[in-house]
């Protein structure tokens, strides 16, 4: 159906030129899901765009885009509108942004039933109704009124896909519909995909940055690097025996729930200027000979659909490297840096009473030269969290003390004594202050003198492998992988007490993700001070932390040491998330599936995962639950010793 | 039900805002120079009639008991009497506010229909030579002064052409227009009045197009730019790109995700163009509320520059208010 | 390999728009650079002085011994436009000036302290902008005099509000950004909040604001003069020379309010087509 | 313009062309209650023609123009208004069947009243009955129906000039109705409601528009006005005012001056009416205040004045150049001892013998003034040249009044015309001290006992004696530059027929016609 020919797009402006895609093929039959994954700035949405006919002003096109035998790049406009929606259809790469903000999102479903299936009045609104439903929308009559805002990020990207399913299209493109969703929510919206194509035969075209988690939806995956092709083939295949140097980096930086260790490739993927006349990934590649810097791979076909761009091709499978951790920092008491005792944060409206529960009484405890990581959902408080220890938010009950401090009676160098890294990394330097500007700001407050900040910005920004040149930079000059190694020079100057790192990697490519996340293992194994390491993503936790803490709106529901949490989770909640995070190799089936988004509307009495739990009985209704030892870690649920048994119940 | 409330709480936020105006007013005419009651006087009087005419106006009184006499009198409707006249100031001001509230209105919302239909016009053929052209003429409007504006608007329309009628009044006065609002058009339509109408009608005609030169470019700018932004958004390109037809796509995604920005803008403009048109009252002797405001001022009627200060600045407040709502109602997203 | 029977296709667009942006800045920026020009070299281009009365006569035609011929007081209309720029240039960028130096402060102070001091220092702007500008602008010049800082300082208090409007709805949103909270808890004092982070910041609209402004403050000036409450005869100001010149034009002598009324229309598109050009450039970067 | 014009309802209700008279003015009145009014022209104007005004000036001839005679003051709505021996009490007797609107005759009882509100107002009239000796309501007595009598605390020799300007009269009947206890004078219905009873009645008045005048029928003299209807229309911009003029829309315009009255004269169906007056223009120095205290100071100003190049600049040739403080026509004027004249050098040496040599002050001029202010701009040039700096300060009107009455400005352009043709008026209210116009804050003993003398002196070439030795007094003293005496122009359509130049500046328009 839809099928690829040699495609190029280069995307002229003054004073800059990009190849954004050099001389792509692959195709997408009916009924089959095709995964195209690379990292950000590979030409992925590029794909999107000149399969819909709509590539950015500038863009120069040669190759062929057909589908259905015809040539999208050189249709006509009255073709290409016919082609667009009813041929393909995209769900956008961030489905709020992609919904008209004024117009409810029943209307705009229906603008599409009716443009596309030439429904009018109440079928159109029926079919929506049942659109909705079919992407598990509950009480879709209701939903169908509602704007964009006023729905969650889950919620939205299940409307932008009803949207391009209401169009009937034949190939159904998705960009990156997960980005940015829990590990629950992903797992779901994918096995979305996968039904549309079973059941209604459609092509899919899956795009993602991260192969881990749509490897199991898809038949067949592309890898892109650069704008270019550099394997194709099975999903299973590509994903267990990968060929190219490229994804099995790609795969390698992908952190694993079970333990198994990043392995980060330096460097980062070029922007190209014009159609490449080497191998784009010769200069990060361990394998590269002087053909890959000289001469451009031919795609191969190999075995069943399996075809590569490499002179070098790897063979063994990729095994999982297992980390062997240093146990002796933890094991070695310091002092303690961090002391909460059970926080409370509530955040007022600006009128009346009320407000947003967001911490429900949290405590912890930190000394040097542990780490702890603090994991769950998004708007479950972590940042809150994060931003209670830095005295950026007062706690409304509760206690925090940093270094024996109390936080709110800190002077401005004791505030310096706890630093923090934020999960924009560009976003957290101050746009019009250059890099070392920013780096030396804790020191500015600790009035240090101007040689002596020099020296140890110089030694700061050496320990993150940067070079003195970036110290005159602005922000928008930096990549995010710089950024974030800036943001960890600034809290690490000072010498701090505590860092807390908030989501860090969150939103960073893939291999630049491992490679931040070497240098924070490295920072947080430093015995000079403590480090809370929050994420919504397990996996990177595993890799360094000490200690583990599960947030579920605002409370802690289960903590304990990494490996016991991770490898004989308590709480059904714990369960659920490690149950859906994506392994590569083995699909791991969730044993627990929570039902329903989550709703701060739940946390109101009894236990907050009542609404959503599988195991639910009234007593988890009515009651509130508090922390239990279980073995060595702590869970906040009473019926932990009768969830194996439940668990083995609900299998048969 | 929340726009109620929302309105309720905006009207108590004007209080303070108005009462500093009213205390800014009051204490602000006392300390100018000049003396109102030597201008109602001849030359001939002397300090006692000076001293009997002051306390016929309530001036002889402590400042503090004139300002509770004042804001005692607001309560009740009462903005005392012009020094110039005699003759109360709530009636005077009831008459001159219609015919400038008359002709900014229409100026503005003729302003803001154009504003938007060229904006999102111009939009659409972005960068191409009707976008420039209109952008740059607009300008040009947006550069000339009001007054030097209307007076060759005059020269052309009245005096050249012959096609409007003098610039001296509002409406012929053999029509026989019985005032009810002072607004003359709207007066016109209200009692039925044919030929009172077209002559209200072709009055308007040249001030309201000096003030509409005058004031749509800022509009225009800003629609073009909303209407730019979300043909550039994702929103709009995922509808562009699921194949919606042009029609939808223009009234659906375009037109009122581009006007969400325009009514604070609006308001804005309406709150120049009704400090503007004192100039354009003069040139087009438009007996209106800047030039009876102008003259208040120049003989110090104290009672004429507090009253039209407040009204000017209430018709400012509220008028913001009634964008907020509108905005309200355009954007979702707006909590209240 | 490129099927050679295929031709590339492009899709046009792309860059128009900065060329017209920059066309704009560029132009408004010239006429703003040869009226800046004249007005420093007045002096140097005309042979009368500004306020200098020929006593051959008045309203005396264009060329001889006045290139624009003189006005009703019998002055020399060119050296007169010439030498206005200096006031009308002047006391609008001071004007606009001062004007953004307090709205910014004020507009910076409300939105990062909030609270009641945002709501003292809003409902303060919230009078100052209710207030009539002509009332305004007469009260000051009674009450001060009608100097040129008197001017400067009645516009810019009918502009500064707007400021203060615009730099605390930045300043309400980048408060919340995550680099202002670096700096918190990298122990960055409140000024240094302010100063470092913040004004920087949050002066991008008003970058783009100003020309216009100084265009619109302009037109103020003139639109005073022209009331008798601006400029104080026999100075040299377009306004006040238009509105003299008025019923020179009805009667067919152009030379007294013309040249006035295109030096003031065109130094005011000179601000509005640098502005227009900056604001096009600014939402070209954002999109 | 042809557009109106052409419209042939406007036409059709205005009736024949001839009928109607159109007037543009610069600005609405800002009051009818005539008792309770600012120093308004416009009002002025009008309240001479609807209100019933028991005496006026009457009408000569000057070269080939009328105007109005104001050594000749004749009964109009009274049948007559005359002294007793003693010319301390003065008795008017009205007119039979002279009607209000209403339908109310004018009687005595109404005169009375309106005396009596008169004095209650304690504003304009009250102020001037004072120079007459008329202080309280007692004083004025009414004899019978038709008969009022007027007891003067002493004689003068203004009473009919004063009361020519001050006795006017309400429709009493109607105006009790509308009184109150708290508005025994029924201020409030008279601020909006036109007083009925002069030569014209107000038929419409559209607020800040127009104002239409209609012939009182009920007028039973012989002057009764010529047009039955005139409209007023209110036209602040004179370059509009022209341009309705040259189009037709109006047939008189009462706000052009300056250049374009020059230009209009060349115009296809406009003339302009023009006559000498007795308007003078002068710079008033105050004698108190510094640098003017010093009488060289004084002297170095009267020279620095280009008094030729204003008359050519300001008034296009169309003043008269004048050499005494007493102005031209006026009997008495003599040019005796006054030496000034433009003379820089004679400026320059008359500053140094002040010992000074360089001056400044403010120079004040009525701010919507443009007569005053181009003579200020070229005084200000050439005042310079002689050392002395001037600043410019157009002041508006409440700010001038207050000013004035402090007597605080040092340096003023004045322009006026007495109303009554006399030195000694002159005297009265401009060179002795406390005048009303000394705004110079002039006084010399010389000068206050000429005028106390003059009061008892009839003898014609006694007083002209007096006169000349007054202005060789002023012209060593002078605390007025005395610029010139432009003439009275008015530009209205050539059908327009019957003008009568108001001494008073306020148009009588019941001698107005129009040729259809
Ligand atoms: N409108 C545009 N103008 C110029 N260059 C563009 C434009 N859109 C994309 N590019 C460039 O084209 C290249 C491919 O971009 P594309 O958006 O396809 O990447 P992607 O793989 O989808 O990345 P991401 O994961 O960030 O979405 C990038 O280098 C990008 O900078
Ligand atoms: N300033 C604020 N005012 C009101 N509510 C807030 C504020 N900041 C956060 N919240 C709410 O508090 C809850 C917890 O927010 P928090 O940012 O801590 O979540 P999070 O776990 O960090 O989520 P994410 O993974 O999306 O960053 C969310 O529901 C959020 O909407
Ligand atoms: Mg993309
Ligand atoms: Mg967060």
């Amino acid at each position: 159906m839809l099928d690829i020919e040699d495609l190029s797009v280069v995307i002229r402006r003054p004073g800059r030129q990009v190849a954004a895609l050099s001389n792509v093929s692959f195709s997408v039959a009916p009924g089959e899901v095709v995964g195209l994954v690379g990292e950000s700035g590979g030409g992925k949405s590029m794909v999107a765009r000149a399969i819909v006919g709509m590539l950015p002003s500038g863009s120069h096109a040669t190759g062929r885009v057909g589908f259905d035998g015809a040539d999208v790049l050189r249709m006509d406009a009255a073709a290409l509108a016919k082609h667009r929606g009813r041929g393909a259809a995209i769900c956008f790469q961030n489905p709020r942004g992609a919904l008209s903000p004024t117009r409810t999102v029943g209307r705009q479903l229906i603008d599409r039933l009716v443009t596309h299936q030439g429904m009018s009045g109440d079928r159109a609104v029926e079919s929506a109704a049942e659109l909705f439903a079919s992407v598990g929308i509950r009480n879709p009559g209701q939903r169908l009124r509602a704007y964009p805002h006023e729905l969650s990020g889950g919620m939205a990207q299940r409307v932008m896909i009803s949207l391009a399913a209401g169009c009937a299209p034949s190939l159904l493109i998705a960009d990156e519909p997960t980005t940015g969703l829990d590990v629950t929510l992903t797992a779901e919206i994918l096995r979305q995909f996968r039904h549309a194509a079973d059941t209604d035969g459609r092509g899919v075209l899956l795009i993602s940055h991260d192969l881990a988690s749509i490897a199991e939806v898809c038949d067949r995956v592309v890898v892109l690097y650069a704008g270019t092709v550099v394997e194709t083939g099975p999903a299973a295949k590509v994903l267990r025996e990968p060929a190219h140097p490229y994804t099995r980096a790609l795969l390698r930086s992908v952190p694993d729930v079970g333990g198994g260790r990043v392995v980060a490739t330096a460097g980062g993927m070029p922007l190209l200027t014009a159609a490449p006349h080497d191998c784009p990934f010769a200069p990060r590649c361990a394998h590269a000979t002087d053909v890959c810097r000289t001469t451009r791979p031919e795609t191969e076909k190999l075995a069943d659909g399996w075809s590569l761009a490499c002179f070098h091709p790897q063979e063994a499978p990729l095994s999982v490297v297992n980390a062997e951790k240093s146990d002796n920092a933890a094991t070695e008491a310091g002092r303690i840096v961090l002391r909460v005792e059970d926080a409370h944060v509530v955040y007022r409206s600006r009128f009346g009473s009320g407000g947003h529960h967001a911490l429900r009484g949290v405590s912890l405890e930190l000394r040097t030269g542990e780490t702890l990581g603090v994991v769950g959902e998004s708007g479950c408080g972590k940042s809150t969290l994060a931003k209670l220890i830095m005295g950026l938010v007062e706690p409304s009950a509760g206690a925090v003390a940093v270094a024996g401090k109390d936080v709110r009676k800190r002077s401005r160098v004791e505030r310096t004594r706890a630093q923090m890294v934020f999960q924009d990394p560009i976003g957290s330097l101050s746009p019009r202050r250059t890099v070392a500007d920013s780096i030396a700001e804790p020191l500015r407050a600790a009035k240090v003198s101007t040689a002596d900040r020099a020296r140890r910005v110089e030694a700061a920004l050496g320990r993150m492998e940067l070079d003195d040149s970036i110290l005159t930079r602005y922000p928008h000059e930096l990549s995010g992988g710089q950024a974030q190694r800036i943001g960890i020079a600034r809290a690490l100057v000072g010498e701090p007490d505590l860092i807390v790192f908030d989501e860090p990697t969150s939103a960073l490519d893939v291999t630049v993700q491992a490679q931040i996340l070497e240098v924070i293992a490295d920072v947080a194994a430093d015995a000079g001070h403590g480090s809370v390491f929050i994420s919504h993503d397990l996996a990177t936790v595993r890799g360094f932390a000490d200690r583990v803490v599960v947030l579920y709106l605002g409370r802690v529901v289960e903590e304990g040491p990494v490996d016991e949490v991770f490898d004989h989770p308590r709480h059904p909640y714990t369960r659920a998330l490690l149950g859906s995070a994506p392994r590569l190799g083995a699909t791991r089936a969730a044993d627990v599936q929570l039902v329903k988004d989550l709703d701060e509307a739940d946390a109101a009495t009894g236990c907050a995962l009542a609404a959503r739990c599988p195991f639910v009985t009234d007593t988890c209704r009515s009651q509130e639950q508090t922390l239990q030892p279980y073995g060595e870690s702590r869970a906040a649920c009473w019926r932990v010793p009768e969830l194996p048994a439940l668990i083995g119940k609900s299998d048969s | 039900m929340r726009i109620l409330r929302f309105v309720g709480r905006r009207l108590l936020q004007l209080i303070p805002v108005l009462l500093g105006v009213v205390v800014l007013t009051f204490l602000l005419v006392r300390v100018l120079p000049g003396d109102p009651i030597r201008s109602i006087l001849g030359p001939n009087a002397t300090e006692a009639d000076a001293a009997a005419a002051r306390a016929r106006f309530g001036l002889d009184q402590p400042l503090w008991k004139q300002f509770l006499d004042y804001l005692g009198g607001l309560f009740t409707g009462n903005f005392g009497t012009s020094i110039q006249s005699g003759s109360p100031v709530s009636g005077e001001m009831a008459l001159r506010l219609g015919p400038t509230l008359e002709l900014v209105v229409i100026a503005v919302a003729i302003a803001v229909v154009l504003a938007i239909w060229l904006g999102i016009w111009s939009a659409r053929r972005a960068d191409r030579l009707g976008d420039h052209t209109v952008r740059i003429f607009a300008l040009f409007g947006n550069s000339i002064p009001e007054f030097w504006l209307g007076l060759v608007l005059i020269l052309v329309g009245y005096a050249a052409l012959g096609w409007f009628p003098a610039p001296s009044g509002r409406v012929d006065p053999d029509t026989n227009l019985t005032p009810l609002t002072g607004a003359d058009l709207v007066d016109a339509v209200l009692t039925g009045n044919g030929p009172a109408m077209a002559s209200a009608a072709a009055h308007l005609v040249l001030p309201v197009l000096t003030l509409v030169i005058g004031v749509l470019a800022p509009l225009l700018r800003s629609v073009r730019a909303s209407a730019l932004e979300v043909l550039h958004s994702e929103a709009y390109a995922a509808a562009a790109a699921h194949g919606l037809p042009e029609r939808t796509l223009l009234r659906g995604y375009l037109r009122r995700a581009t006007l969400v920005r325009l009514p604070s803008l609006a308001a804005l403009v309406f709150g120049t163009a009704i400090g503007s048109t004192v100039l354009v009252e003069y040139v087009y002797s438009w007996q209106g509320f800047g030039q009876w405001a102008l003259r208040g001022l120049l003989y110090r009627d104290y009672p004429v520059v507090q009253a039209s200060v407040l009204i000017i600045a209430l018709c400012y407040v509220l008028i913001f208010l009634i964008a907020d709502v509108v905005h309200a109602v355009l954007d979702p997203r707006v909590r209240i | 390999m490129a099927d050679p029977q295929l031709a590339p296709v492009v899709i046009g667009g792309g860059d128009r728009d900065r060329r017209f942006a920059r066309a704009l800045i560029y132009v408004g920026g010239a006429i703003l650079v040869v009226a800046a020009l004249a007005a420093v070299f007045a002096p140097l281009l005309s042979k009368w002085g500004p306020t200098e009365i020929d006593p051959a006569g008045t309203l005396a035609t264009p060329g001889g011994a006045h290139l624009l011929g003189t006005d009703g007081n019998g002055m020399d209309v060119w050296s007169r436009v010439l030498h206005a720029a200096r006031i009308d240039l002047g006391i609008a960028v001071c004007a606009v000036a001062l004007a953004v130096v307090v709205g910014t402060l004020l507009g910076l102070l409300a939105g990062y302290l909030g609270g009641w001091v945002d709501d003292v220092l809003m409902r303060i702007v919230d009078i100052f902008q209710a207030f009539p500008t002509f009332i305004l602008a007469l009260a000051v010049a009674a009450l001060l005099g009608d100097g040129f800082g008197n001017l400067v300082l009645t516009i810019a208090a009918v502009n500064a509000p707007a400021y203060a409007r615009l730099v605390r709805a930045e300043v309400r949103t980048l408060r919340e950004m995550a680099y202002i909270e670096a700096a918190k808890t990298s122990g960055a004092s409140m000024f240094g909040i302010l100063w470092r982070h913040l004004l920087p910041n949050s002066l991008t609209p008003v970058r783009v604001i100003a020309p216009l402004n100084c265009g619109w403050a302009m037109l103020t000036l003139a639109g005073l003069s022209f009331l008798g409450l601006g400029v104080t005869v026999p100075t040299a100001e377009w306004g006040s020379m238009i509105s003299l010149g008025t019923s020179d034009v009805v009667a067919g002598r152009w030379w007294t309010s013309v040249p006035p009324g295109l030096a003031l229309l065109v130094c005011v598109l000179g601000f509005s087509l640098l502005g227009e050009g900056l604001q096009e450039r600014a939402d070209a970067k954002r999109r | 313009a042809a557009g109106s014009k052409s419209d042939p309802k406007s036409g059709a209700s205005a009736g024949p062309a001839a009928s109607t008279l159109r007037i543009a003015v610069s600005s609405y009145l800002s009051s009818w209650d005539q008792d309770f009014v600012g120093f308004d022209l416009t009002a002025l104007m009008l309240f001479k023609n609807v209100y019933p005004y028991m005496i006026d000036y009457g009408v000569t001839t000057a070269g080939d123009s009328q105007i109005l005679d104001t050594a000749n003051i004749t009964p109009t709505f009274a049948e007559s208004f005359e002294p007793d021996s003693e010319q301390k009490v003065w008795t008017l007797k009205l007119r039979q069947g002279v009607k209000f609107a209403s339908g109310n005759e004018m009687k005595a009882a109404d005169v009375k009243w309106s005396k009596d509100r008169a004095f209650a107002a304690q504003a304009n009239v009250a102020g001037i009955y004072r120079t007459i000796g008329l202080t309280k309501a007692e004083q004025v007595v009414v004899k019978d129906d038709y008969t009022v009598e007027f007891h003067q605390e002493f004689p003068s020799a203004l009473t009919r000039q004063i009361q020519a300007i001050s006795l006017y009269v309400f429709d009493s009947v109607e105006a009790k109705k509308h009184a109150t206890d708290a508005d025994p004078w029924a201020k409030e219905w008279f601020a909006k409601n036109a007083p009925t009873g002069g030569y014209f009645n107000v038929s419409k008045a559209t607020q800040g528009q127009e104002i239409e005048l209609s012939a009182n029928t009920g007028y039973p003299g012989p002057d009764g006005a010529k047009t039955p209807t005139i409209r007023i229309s209110v036209v602040p911009a004179a370059a509009n005012q022209r341009l309705q003029l040259q189009a037709g829309d109006i047939d008189v315009a009462l706000g052009i001056t300056g250049q374009d009255l020059q230009d209009l004269k060349k115009v296809d169906g406009v003339k302009v009416l023009s006559a000498a007056s007795n308007n003078q223009v002068a710079i008033q120095m105050s004698v108190t205040n510094a640098p003017f205290d010093d009488v060289n100071v004084r002297k170095a100003l009267a020279y620095a004045v280009p008094y030729e190049q204003i008359i050519k600049n300001v008034y296009n040739n169309d003043a008269r150049p004048t050499k005494s403080l007493v102005p031209l026509d006026m009997p008495g004027y003599s040019e005796t001892g006054y030496p000034f004249g433009y003379d820089l050098d004679k400026a320059k040496a008359a500053l140094a013998a002040s010992g000074k040599t360089a001056v400044s002050s403010e120079l004040v001029f009525e701010a919507n003034n443009d007569e005053q202010q181009k003579i200020a701009i070229q005084v200000q040039a050439e005042a310079a040249k002689a050392g002395i700096t001037l600043k410019l300060t157009p002041l508006d009107p409440a700010t001038l009044g207050e000013r004035r009455t402090k007597k605080s400005i040092p340096l003023q352009i004045t322009t006026g015309q007495l109303w009554v043709n006399d030195v000694e008026y002159m005297l009265a209210t401009s060179f002795v001290k406390g005048a009303a116009l000394n705004y110079s804050n002039y006084s010399n003993p010389e000068i206050e006992q000429i005028y106390t003398k003059s009061h008892t002196t009839v003898d014609d070439a006694a007083r002209k004696a007096l006169w000349t030795q007054v202005q060789s007094i002023l012209a060593t003293d002078v605390p007025w530059v005395i610029i010139c005496q432009p003439n009275f122009n008015l530009p209205v359509r050539e059908k327009v027929a019957g003008w009568v130049q108001p001494m008073d500046g306020l148009a009588r328009l019941r001698y107005l016609s129009a040729s259809a």
